[in-house]
């Protein structure tokens, strides 16, 4: 009992900070708590994303040398023509560059970061898919597809356990025959997947945690930056108008404007 | 579109052009639209026109047949007498109603699908509200609002019970409907049908928005309320239901309970409501029975009757135009000074009691024939009796009460003109159908039936002659023994002998019994509707809960209760 | 088809002189008479119910039922009087 | 047809197009610029949107990935008839309104902020556009986002009229985040459980799982839409955010932001979810009683509005109730119905505001006194609101009948809680009390007397009043030519029931 609750300690404080987030927003008539209440509610989602995507004893999902994999999309891009051998020593940065280049819709507004983070994720699932598909094993996508997917589950270990097993099972077979080695794989590997077949438990030196909760994550933060800020702003606005920013008090006062008289008992409040 | 354009389409398009003309423009504009429609439907062929394809159907704009014919002749001929008879009217949503308003009720007619009737149907309802609200008082606007819920309530069941029928035929062609399966259990889409119709023909019971807007309106509104609304139900009743059992009992109600109330009503405009529900009542019988002669005489009569009862509407109304009001008490001996009117009013009034040589004797026979060959005895006394009664209420009331009876000390003006010359038309067509009534009977529906149908037969004339002559002789006798019950209410107590008739009794016990118990109803209903609206101003109101600003963090409140319940709700599943 | 029974003491006009009451009565008379004569020269040549083949079931049908309508009528206005004002106090 | 360069791009230019043309609009010199600009964008977007909507119509959907990564992985923009339609009518109600804004904004913005008001209406039109468009689930949540923080701004712009423009557009704020924020934890449990984001990829590996995760998943995610939809409980910020933005404002987000947001729903219903899981039906059942609670609780409150705005605020809620109940329908017909609506309602509230936008600019109030004998004063404005006034109710010949029809017809065919009969009658009776609030308006515009001391007004400008009439127009026209309402929304259900339903050929 004590373990399953223990073990899940990062669902607790998630759902701790939430509570707390809520009923600030819930109980606190200042319009200013209210907004950081909100925050802290925000707050708490950032963490759950993050917890999803942590792997017990992974590193950054930052790419070490000799372990690239082919990273590009296919399209026309600058990066297209990279092949799997071609890649070899190319980390993440510059591939995230040469999409900033290409993306040509990201810059213009705040999405800028949006996009950019979405294809990050697109990025590092990209280094996954790409073999794949260019040896045109293609019953082989899915099956990647899966990995990927038991990958995120296993932030859940107990959880996901069984599900992984049959997929895996198929996927790892399928990408030696394509004389790739477990070179995408390992990528977003985790313990489980590479102690099971001989062809990861060579690859797999560093393990990764999964990048895509993380920039998914930057974005809601920039989304939640923009909202506090907006929220601070018109509360400041409301402190023009109303010369407060208690609810009480502008609630009291809106009545007023509506029906003309003040709202009973609005003072002894 | 030429092919979409049909007396409807023309009416309605003409009325919104009014709308936009100089107030002395309109009136020859509005008589030029009718001109204009009249000569198209005179090139119009019988068939089937404007076929549109909408959501999948085919819809039919214009169902030009012998059925809808007689009704847009007769529509025409209404619409431009309202137009003549209103030629002082400058009320832009009056003259806008004058054309929107017929249009709406040919359309209805012509209207060869259930949509394109439900369309109808509808605009009818808004475009005739206008003419209860015309005074613009408080009270017409609760009696129009009244009559408007009303009416969309019909439109509502007939929408409802078009999707019905719909769904079981499969077809959106206005045809006959079974109100009952072969089992004789009854159908209900067909049903929906039938009460949104019975609504608008005014079924006993749904009656009272007639009584309750008509006298609302302005004169000449409440002259062209009569004239369509109902007329267009009869049409649909004719089309969508002839044959069908029910009605013959519910329309013989109809021409009996009216005649009740009409004779005691002093209002003589709402005596006039009644005998609608009355002549009404004449049509619906005959379309009940269905045979091809009923069917002729029902639709015959609705074309007789639109034309007489207009041509009470437009006495009694010029008489109001000239008094300033309706009450029989109020009116009386101006026939001194309003001979014309009176003497047209006279014409209708024989009319519509249909003595021989008037257009109504050429057409009632026809529906009474028709509940004769059938052999249904009790039927045919109670339409004989029913005529007795409107040569009481229509025939006589309303002339002697308005013009004669004792002298009001009023000496008004001749009506003017333009009334003259409208009810002058409406007269001429009343005596020269009578004498002549072959081009109606060239417009009726089941031409086999009537061709060899001779209203001035020796017997025929006998029997019209007697009911009537008789019923005046008793209406003398009762002047003479002063036992007439005067305009003003008072009892004589001379006459309670009569209060020991039991079948007299009886009736009177009925109708207080059925009175009381519907007045304890509609009381109620009141009181709840008054506290239903009272409670739902205190719930939904501005000041109410339900609607008020709530503070935030009430509502991040509510929204987590409700995340809360779906988590339940969905965990549980 | 007039009567002069409640008089204002205005000008009688021409419908309340008495030659017009009485010519207009003895017309009526007549009609009926006629009418009612009329019946046994000319019958129905199917009736569809056995009444129509008396000869004055019209007549007789016509007087009665009118006089019924008016009798009972004016009791009901006695009955329902009350029923008028309620509606105009609700209105 | 016709190949220019450029033309693949399509599916992402109504998005793109605007979301360039943003901060350009931010520097322009305030007054007329940003309004040509705004004009311009909006008329190019819609012309975009219109050539996708024929695009897809006659050749199938289409997808577009962007930056070329491919569809499970990539962001894809997914773009079938279902949101090519949202999106055509998202850009069309920008194409008329923002012609339409300009004096409405003049009089009711400070001119130094214009070019910040254009901003945000170009921004929140891509977030609209964004969300239609996208098909990957995360991304949904960025442009929902963005749509949002753009209308706390121009909601809050109404402060200059009315300060309580501040206070609405807080609690919109406070509330509309809270719905993102459940959408964004709902949808990490959804990546929990599957380990994608897009949306046809949700849809597969959904399949089969049926776990407390991806229920709580399905409430979190419900809850957070339903809250940006204004369902009915969950409905408290909206009648204030439309009763105090400018009038320019309301007329757009009342014709398209909840549109866009049913149009979610029924994607994440349909397409995500579909129909493997149990709570499907719950949800469905939910809909049903929430669409007629709605319906009449909403219409209760319109009845008693003295605020024009206001009652047209609470009549969107209650109009939310009638797509809400055609979706819970669950059926082709149902679904189709719910389009049909939303483009109507679409037509008939932008009508509806705009009219009572040009009321505002010239007589200054949108209370209802300020309505009296307003048939004289403003005719033109006047009967346009009355012909679209009627649309609400859904008389003939305006779109209201249509979409009523349908939804009466789809209620015939199908089986729920409550019978189908009752059903369609509720749906005539709230017909009923549309027809009270709004016969209260036209009473008093067409027959009440204005008042004696009422100083003589002009109609207003032209710009409003053509932008007014073409939505009148349409409102009549599109109950003549349903080909592209009724035909595409049809077709659209056909392919989202078909999606889930596992016949194959949708996707």
């Amino acid at each position: 009992m004590w373990e399953f609750i223990l073990e899940r300690y990062n669902y607790w404080i998630v759902i701790t900070l939430m509570m707390t987030g809520l009923y600030i927003v819930f109980s606190r008539g200042n319009l200013v708590k209210t907004i950081i209440g909100l925050n802290v509610f925000q707050t708490s989602v950032f963490i759950f994303y993050i917890t999803i995507g942590k792997i017990a004893g992974g590193t950054a999902p930052i790419l070490m040398g000799g372990h690239g994999g082919g990273h590009d999309g296919q399209g026309d891009h600058t990066s297209a023509t990279h092949g799997a051998d071609a890649a070899h020593d190319v980390s993440v940065k510059p591939t995230l560059d040469d999409l900033r280049a290409g993306s040509d819709a990201a810059e213009a507004a705040g999405e800028v970061e949006a996009h950019s983070h979405n294809d990050l994720a697109a990025a590092m699932k990209g280094v996954e898919q790409q073999p794949a598909y260019e040896t045109q094993s293609l019953h082989s996508l899915p099956d990647m597809a899966q990995a990927a997917q038991g990958n995120s589950i296993l932030a859940d270990p107990g959880e996901a356990a069984e599900a992984v097993l049959t997929p895996r099972d198929q996927g790892l077979h399928d990408m030696p025959e394509a004389g790739l080695g477990a070179d995408g794989h390992e990528t977003l590997g985790h313990e489980a997947v590479t102690s099971v077949t001989d062809a990861a438990a060579h690859a797999a030196d560093i393990i990764y945690t999964n990048p895509l909760p993380h920039v998914l994550i930057l974005t809601a933060i920039v989304v939640g930056v923009a909202t506090t800020a907006v929220g601070l702003a018109l509360a400041v606005r409301i402190q023009e108008a109303y010369g407060t920013i208690e609810e009480d008090e502008l609630e009291a006062e809106d009545y007023e404007a509506e029906f003309g008289e003040r709202l009973a008992g609005s003072e002894a409040r | 579109m030429p092919e979409l354009l049909n007396p409807g389409v023309i009416f309605t398009l003409g009325a919104f052009v009014t709308l936009f003309l100089a107030a002395g423009l309109r009136r020859y504009f509005m008589l030029a639209v009718i001109a204009f429609s009249a000569t198209v439907t005179w090139q119009m062929d019988l068939g089937n026109y404007g076929n549109l394809q909408l959501f999948g159907e085919t819809l039919t704009v214009t169902r030009y047949d012998v059925l809808s014919r007689l009704f847009v002749v007769v529509f025409h001929i209404a619409a431009a007498l309202n137009v003549i008879y209103g030629w002082h009217i400058k009320d832009r949503v009056e003259n806008f109603s004058a054309l929107a308003y017929p249009g709406a009720a040919m359309g209805g007619v012509l209207a060869g699908d259930w949509l394109t009737l439900f369309v109808w149907w509808e605009m009818a309802a808004i475009t005739s509200v206008f003419l209860v609200l015309g005074p613009r008082s408080r009270s017409t606007y609760m009696a129009a609002m009244r009559y408007l819920a009303i009416q969309i309530a019909s439109g509502v069941l007939l929408l409802a019970g078009i999707v019905l029928v719909y769904r079981e035929s499969g077809s959106l062609m206005f045809e006959a409907l079974a109100l009952r399966n072969e089992a004789g259990d009854l159908n209900f889409g067909p049903l929906l049908v039938f009460i949104a119709f019975g609504i608008k023909s005014a079924f006993p019971l749904l009656h009272n928005w007639v009584q309750d807007s008509y006298p609302k309106a302005s004169i000449t509104g409440t002259i062209m309320l009569s004239v369509f609304t109902t007329k267009l139900a009869v049409y649909a009743l004719a089309r969508g239901f002839a044959g069908t059992g029910e009605l013959i009992w519910l329309g013989a109600f109809m021409t009996l309970f009216p005649i009740f109330f009409a004779l005691i009503e002093n209002d003589l405009k709402k005596v006039l409501c009644y005998s609608i529900n009355n002549q009404v009542g004449f049509m619906v019988v005959g379309i009940g029975v269905g045979t091809a002669t009923a069917v002729n005489g029902a639709v015959g009569y609705a074309f007789g009757n639109i034309i007489f009862e207009s041509l009470l509407f437009m006495s009694l109304g010029a008489a109001i135009y000239r008094t300033g009001t309706s009450k029989a008490t109020e009116l009386g001996g101006i026939y001194r000074t309003m001979p014309l009117t009176m003497t047209l009013c006279v014409v209708g009034a024989l009319s519509i009691s249909a003595f021989p040589g008037t257009l109504g004797f050429v057409t009632k026979g026809l529906i009474i024939d028709g509940v004769a060959e059938e052999h249904l005895m009790l039927i045919w006394l109670i339409l004989l009796f029913a005529s007795a009664g409107v040569l009481e209420h229509a025939g006589i009331k309303i002339p002697f009460f308005t013009f004669f009876a004792h002298d009001s000390g009023k000496r008004p003006k001749e009506a003017p003109p333009q009334m003259l010359i409208a009810m002058g038309i409406g007269a001429v067509l009343c005596i020269g159908i009578g004498l002549y009534p072959d081009p109606l009977y060239a417009l009726l529906p089941y031409q086999d039936q009537i061709a060899g149908y001779h209203p001035y037969t020796s017997y025929h004339l006998i029997e019209q002659f007697q009911l009537l002559l008789f019923a005046v002789l008793a209406f003398v006798v009762l002047q003479k023994t002063g036992w007439y019950p005067a305009e003003v209410p008072s009892v004589n107590l001379d006459f309670d002998w009569l209060y020991r008739v039991p079948g007299r009794a009886f009736l009177g016990w009925v109708i207080t019994s059925v009175a009381a118990i519907w007045h304890l109803v509609w009381d109620n209903l009141v009181r709840f509707m008054e506290a239903v609206a009272r409670g739902l101003h205190h719930t939904h109101g501005p000041e109410g809960a339900l609607s008020r600003t709530w503070p935030i963090g009430f509502m991040a409140l509510f929204t987590a209760i409700v995340l809360g319940i779906m988590l339940i709700v969905t965990f549980l599943i | 088809m007039a009567d002069q029974h409640k008089d204002h003491g205005s000008d009688p006009g021409w419908a309340d002189k008495p030659w017009f009451v009485r010519l207009f009565s003895w017309g009526l008379y007549l009609a009926c008479a006629l009418a009612a004569a009329a019946g046994f020269f000319w019958k129905k040549d199917h009736p569809h119910f056995e009444a129509e083949g008396f000869p004055v079931f019209f007549a007789i049908y016509g007087f009665i039922m009118f006089f019924l309508i008016v009798v009972v009528g004016q009791h009901l206005r006695k009955l329902v009087g009350r029923k008028e004002n309620y509606y105009e106090e609700r209105e | 047809m016709i190949h220019f360069p450029g033309l693949e791009h399509l599916p992402a230019l109504p998005v793109i197009i605007p979301l360039i043309a943003a901060p350009f609009t931010i520097v322009m010199r305030p007054g007329r610029t940003p309004w040509l600009w705004a004009t311009l964008v909006s008329w190019v977007t819609f012309a975009c949107t219109l050539l996708l909507l024929e695009v897809v119509w006659h050749g199938g959907p289409t997808e577009y990935k962007m930056g070329g990564w491919a569809a499970p992985l990539g962001i894809t923009y997914y773009i079938d008839l279902a949101n090519a339609l949202v999106m055509m009518l998202v850009a069309a109600m920008a194409a008329v309104v923002f012609p339409y804004a300009y004096f409405s904004v003049k009089s009711e913005i400070a001119r130094a902020q214009s070019p910040a008001f254009y901003t945000a209406m170009i921004i929140c039109l891509t977030g609209l556009l964004g969300v239609a468009a996208t098909g990957d689930a995360f991304n949904v949540f960025v442009f929902l986002e963005i749509s949002s923080l753009s209308t706390y701004a121009l909601v809050a712009m109404g402060a200059r009229r009315d300060r309580r423009a501040l206070t609405a557009a807080f609690n919109y704020l406070v509330m509309g985040t809270i719905g993102a924020t459940f959408y964004v934890i709902g949808l990490g449990l959804l990546y929990q459980a599957t380990g994608t984001l897009n949306m046809l990829d949700l849809h597969e590996r959904l399949a089969g799982q049926d776990n407390k995760v991806v229920e709580a998943g399905f409430a979190f995610i419900v809850t957070g839409i339903g809250l940006k939809l204004a369902m009915v409980p969950l409905h408290l910020w909206l009648p204030n955010a439309y009763g105090f933005a400018p009038s320019a404002v309301t007329a757009f987000l009342a014709a398209t932001a909840t549109k866009v947001q049913i149009y979610l729903m029924v994607r994440f219903i349909y397409t995500v979810f579909g129909f493997e899981f149990p709570f499907l039906e719950v949800a469905l059942n939910a809909f049903l009683i929430l669409g007629i609670v709605g319906m009449f609780y909403a219409s209760f409150v319109a009845v008693f509005r003295d605020n024009v705005k206001q009652m047209l605020a609470y009549s969107s809620v209650a109009q939310i109730g009638y797509m809400l109940l055609g979706i819970s329908f669950g059926t082709v017909d149902g679904l189709t119905a719910s389009f049909v609506h939303i483009f109507n309602h679409a037509l008939i509230k932008a009508a509806l505001f705009m009219g009572v936008g040009c009321v505002v600019l010239r007589i200054g109030s949108s209370q209802l006194t300020a309505f009296r004998g307003l048939a004289r004063r403003m005719p033109w404005t006047t009967w346009a609101l009355v012909l679209s006034g009627l649309s609400l109710i859904g008389v003939p010949p305006t779109v209201g009948f249509i979409s009523k029809f349908k939804l009466m017809e789809a209620a015939f065919q199908t089986t729920t809680l409550i019978p189908p009969l009752l059903v369609v009658l509720l749906i005539g009776a709230s017909s009923l009390l549309a027809a009270v609030y709004v016969g209260r308006l036209i009473y008093t515009m067409v027959l009440e007397q204005p008042p004696e001391n009422a100083p003589a007004i002009k109609e207003a400008p032209h710009a409003m009043r053509v932008a007014l009439w073409i939505m009148v127009i349409a409102n009549i026209y599109f109950f003549f030519f349903t080909d592209l309402t009724v035909g595409v929304a049809t077709q659209a259900a056909e392919a989202l029931m078909c999606s889930q339903a596992g016949c194959g050929g949708a996707y």
